[in-house]
């Protein structure tokens, strides 16, 4: 595995040298990949604290997959256009979307949750692979338009099964799309060991289908970091499709549904508990930047006040009105639908 | 005569443990059946008794699920597919149209195609989408599949029995939301036949055909309109292709008055076809149109508003009234 | 008024040069739709005129050919899919249900699915095995999408320009068998609207309700029924999702008897809806049951006896004599 | 492109060393196999007649390719089980099957044409893909059987792009299945170039998969007969899957509704035309197993006999009754389909 994966930043925190990638990143940068995650890992703890208080229908946590989703995010220029499957809670922070936003599809108000295109950054997708012919085919239109622009896709190594997966990989090999895959693997797929989805590591995937593929360690957010960016700019430049593959591990439960007991062994959490993101980075930051412990203690609380908020937020989202299952359905109005409209609305009359 | 209480899940689990007992060539697939017992636990503890060979945790691939489950049905092998929720069988629409349903009449028999595809379907668990889709229209209309939909857990200890032992393909609906709901099962009787429906609750004013999640709702529907003075007859359809037109026709015969509930959207759907199926059978008995209460037509909406979506009790009885209505 | 007269194909070429022509976004996707001209020669040099950026060949595979025009619509494109035939559009069907449909919704409006799919659909031209499906009942039946089918040049040259400009994903229908039909098109007056019924041929006794390639078999009845006395009113459905429910509903009311003619198999289809609203609907002008003359419930079968299958003249004539019947 | 190559007979008839196969066939065999090729490029041809006089509703021709099919098809045991396309009327050749079943499907009388089951040879399969993921459970079943057998199943370059043949590597991998996938390269789909589906050789594909992928030359029975027979030995012995990209060309039209002039130039053809899977044995033949023109003539006669017999079986094929299409729809009556049959035999009554 060593040989194969990218790495700039031991679990120890200390800095690794890589043949082809080095880090671009100043002090204030990395300190800001490091507000992101301690960010981003806040909210996940709220929404699961809220998830258990009966507050949300379901959460999917996203613990120990922050560096994977900060480091490709923070790659990202404004005009890239990302899409996220359901688990990408860090990305869509990256892209500006507020929090409570995030949560919109978890509290079942809604089923998406944002302006997609105000983000760049398209609604969560549940179907595994669905999401990737589509940004495949945005990529395309980046094409047509002539513009300097990218898609970026996540999705998970159980997803990586799915045809749609795959055939979004001859596409985009095909038309040259600049667009870069990131395959977060997490090491599962619910109950399912990624062993089951391929005996050869994922990022191999790619050499089928003749683009590039990269393994980056997933918990080291300077690498990702830096292997996004490079990716992200190869597309941009009419070089075509990358694929990294994010090697990292998911902490938690696959959502607050799920009991991880079943399946797999505290030791192996154990393992990965020591290639924890976030403690690396702090170490280094201390370290090698001097930043000192008021510092972290004014992220740590900068995320607290974040998670208040959301708290709060949460708490006020409503259930829509019972007719806005009817709005949208279609761009202009559907005899059946408003059928169905008027039907509710009499009914609500009726029973006043 | 034993029987025993147990859940519908429960009654599940059962009924495949017996039919894997009893034949070895019945294999069962899915995404996280093997360990984790599945999302619902309805596999619970069936690869540890009948190993990975045999209960088979599969690749993220629905389609692939379903099309190596076609080839294991050429090699005399019975598979019973658990798709993990009713929205993530669509990427395998395209093996089951185009193979599941046609190698039986292609091969001119030689095939048997004894899959069971299992469905949990339906929604009312509050979930987010995908995950209480009704997708049962999809099948019924198409020609070499059958379906089939228990609503206790006595159905679905034998329905799914039956449904695994069967020589066709059943698409094997199972109502989620009534997966934790107990009931009496008889372990040696299994009763009514895989397609039959049966009366749940005689009645004499309307016939009120339901089906999975939805007999529930009908029957407490016919509690509160007896209390009111107006009887209804409900029938638990089970069988969706082939239905059973007869046990519908006799009710309607007597009644005068249909009223079909499902959670699926109304249009092109199981309730236009019984209500077309029914009107043209028993014309002269109609007292009042056939109507329908449905879901809407509109994608399953945020869960925080399903409630709406799906029909309720009230919107049952309001559909009694305006059948009532017709004739006065 | 400028007409000429042309095939459908021809019609349906000329129609999606406009759109191009009209809109830069405008784009064609599909498998051999360039040098080819696809296999039906319908997008025939439209490659050479816009280029092949804008006429794309695809890699074989529907469900990126739908999944990648998703993506182009999130980008502002308005792609045109060709699916070669019927049957290759199942692949393609968790796209089209779980996201073509659904995105509009789940943007709350920001995704325009401004798509059209193009499905050479139906029947009667002597083809292989999933060549002549008629697929139609699913995509009614999912909320998200709309579906139409035009049965002459006219409507083919217009109702694929109005589609294209259509802010709604459109499940558009060709009949095949009808490609080479010619007929007039009137090419300033686009006519009646996109989802309007058009009646054919004003009659008194039956309403025979039909869309695509039964339209012909519709109108021919109609001819042989005028000869022994009975008048049929043939409509041309052209919208299914929605269907003109007035057209059928004012034509129904005047004639009593309701006759549906569809090449699909009938359980739960589009005409069992059909059925099923008009019934509801018209239920005291109704002098018969509402009837269907369909194709039956069995896989496409070999085209040498596809005859049989898809309703014929005598079939219609059948119903309308079973129609004829109930009142005397 | 030679040095990827597995090719034991040059176009010209000279045997070519390679460092992995070598060939394992005596004179009499490799006169079998030329036999075989010169009786289904004629029984081709004949089909291709009948569908200009209108007897059938279609063809597919296979001229070009018959070394890719017999050399796989021969490679096969009787225990093994085939998965055609639509286009391998030499691999059903070698499974036994009579040429007039062949075309049933063609003449539109039948959506099948012979007892899968008795030839061990799946039906055609139409729609692209449909049929991989069919071979790879087949293979599972052996597995679960504890037989030493193999499935082979083929597909187009073309069909290699469906999710569903993707999908079918990931389990054959995952599973060890005992599949060999054999993809014909014949450098189109319909109008489509092989470049557009893949822009590395269409036999790599496998290394994203982690199994072995070998492209051989598909006018060279020999090497196709080798690189089969090696490869189904490793299914048999639980080695795992195999893509064999056989490198062929369609000589002929994609069908006998297809124009090939309004999409490849005839250059091409003529290329290719040297290359011919037959002329290469038959120099071989003659020169260095001395087979006398006789029996040449002899392999023509027969396969002209075979012909004649086949258009006389097609003659006679009559279209079924109409009621043939409600019989094994089901196994077990199913009411709405009965309906039909009843409908249509009142309906016969009625007319008579
Ligand atoms: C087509 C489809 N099948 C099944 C599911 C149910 N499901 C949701 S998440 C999941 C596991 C996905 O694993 P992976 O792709 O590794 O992503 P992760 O959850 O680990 O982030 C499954 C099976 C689904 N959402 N879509
Ligand atoms: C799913 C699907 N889409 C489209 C078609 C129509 N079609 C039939 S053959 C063909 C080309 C296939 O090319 P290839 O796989 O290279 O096989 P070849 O015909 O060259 O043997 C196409 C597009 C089909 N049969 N199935
Ligand atoms: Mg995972
Ligand atoms: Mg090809």
């Amino acid at each position: 595995m060593a040989d194969e994966l990218v790495q700039l930043l031991s679990p120890e925190g200390q800095r690794v040298d890589h043949p082809d990638y080095e880090c671009s990143l100043d002090d204030t940068a990395i300190l800001g990949l490091y507000r992101d995650m301690v960010i981003v890992r806040r909210i996940c703890n709220e929404a699961t604290a809220l998830q258990r208080q009966g507050q949300l229908a379901l959460w999917a946590p996203v613990q120990g997959q922050e560096a994977a989703q900060i480091g490709s995010g923070r790659a990202l220029a404004p005009g890239d256009f990302v899409f996220p499957s359901y688990r990408e809670h860090g990305v869509a922070w990256t892209r500006g979307i507020p929090p409570a936003d995030m949560l919109r599809i978890f509290r079942a108000t809604e089923t998406g949750g944002w302006d997609p295109q105000r983000y760049h950054c398209n609604l969560p997708t549940i179907v595994l692979g669905d999401q990737v012919p589509h940004a495949v085919g945005y990529a395309m239109g980046i094409q047509r338009d002539g513009a300097e622009e990218a898609a970026m896709v996540f999705f998970g190594d159980g997803a990586s099964s799915q045809g749609d997966v795959m055939e979004s990989f001859v596409w985009a090999a095909s038309f040259m799309a600049p667009v870069v895959f990131v395959l977060q693997n997490n090491q599962w797929a619910i109950s399912e060991p990624t062993s089951l989805q391929t005996k050869i590591p994922l990022y191999r995937r790619a050499d089928g289908f003749g683009f590039p593929g990269v393994r980056v360690d997933g918990n080291d957010v300077l690498a990702v970091y830096e292997v996004s960016r490079r990716a992200l700019e190869r597309a941009r430049e009419g070089g075509g499709p990358t694929l990294i593959e994010a090697y990292t591990y998911r902490m938690g439960a696959h959502t607050t549904s799920d009991d991880p007991t079943r399946y797999r062994v505290d030791a192996e959490v154990e393992v990965w508990r020591h290639r924890d993101p976030i403690e690396r980075v702090k170490a280094l930051l201390a370290r090698e930047h001097a930043v000192r412990s008021s510092t972290f203690e004014e992220v740590a609380a900068e995320a607290e006040a974040i998670a208040q908020a959301l708290r709060a937020d949460v708490l006020a989202m409503d259930a829509p009105p019972a007719t806005d299952m009817f709005d949208d359905v279609y761009a202009e109005p559907h005899p059946w639908t408003e059928a169905g409209r008027a039907e509710v609305l009499a009914f609500a009359e009726e029973a006043r | 005569m034993a029987t025993t209480t147990m859940t519908m899940a429960r009654a599940l689990n059962e009924g495949m443990r017996r039919a894997m007992e009893r034949d070895p060539k019945v294999l069962l697939m899915g995404e996280d059946i093997g360990k984790l017992g599945g999302v619902f636990r309805v596999t619970d503890g069936l690869q540890k008794d009948f190993g990975d060979d045999r209960v088979i945790d599969a690749p993220l691939a629905e389609s692939a699920i379903v099309g190596t489950a076609v080839g294991l049905a050429m090699r005399g092998y019975r598979t019973a597919i658990e798709i993990q929720f009713d929205g993530f069988v669509y990427p395998a629409f395209d093996q089951i149209v185009s193979q599941v349903a046609k190698l039986h009449k292609r091969s001119k028999g030689v095939y048997t195609m004894g899959l069971v595809i299992r469905l949990p379907y339906q929604g009312g668990i509050g979930a987010v989408e995908h995950h209480s889709e009704s997708p049962e229209a999809y099948f019924v209309h198409t020609a070499g599949l059958r379906v089939v939909t228990p609503s206790t857990p006595h159905d679905a200890y034998w329905m799914i029995q039956e449904s695994i032992a069967h020589d066709d393909p059943v698409i094997f609906c199972e109502p989620k939301s009534r997966y934790w709901d107990k009931g009496e099962v008889d372990l040696d009787d299994p009763g009514p036949g895989l397609f039959d429906a049966v009366v749940r609750r005689p009645g004499t004013d309307v016939t009120v055909v339901a089906y999975g999640s939805m007999v529930k709702t009908a029957l407490r529907a016919a509690e509160a309109a007896a209390a009111e003075g107006t009887s209804l007859e409900v029938i638990d359809l089970r069988g969706l292709s082939p239905f059973d037109t007869d046990v519908m026709a006799a009710s309607l015969e007597r009644t005068g008055r249909l009223l079909v509930v499902q959670e699926a959207p109304p249009y092109a759907s199981v309730g236009s076809e019984i209500v077309a199926t029914l009107t043209e059978r028993c014309f002269y008995s109609l007292r009042a149109p056939a109507l329908r209460v449905a879901a809407y037509h509109v994608p399953y909406p945020a869960s925080r508003i399903e409630d709406v979506f799906r029909p309720s009790v009230e919107r049952v009885l309001d559909g009694v009234d305006r059948l009532m209505e017709y004739d006065q």
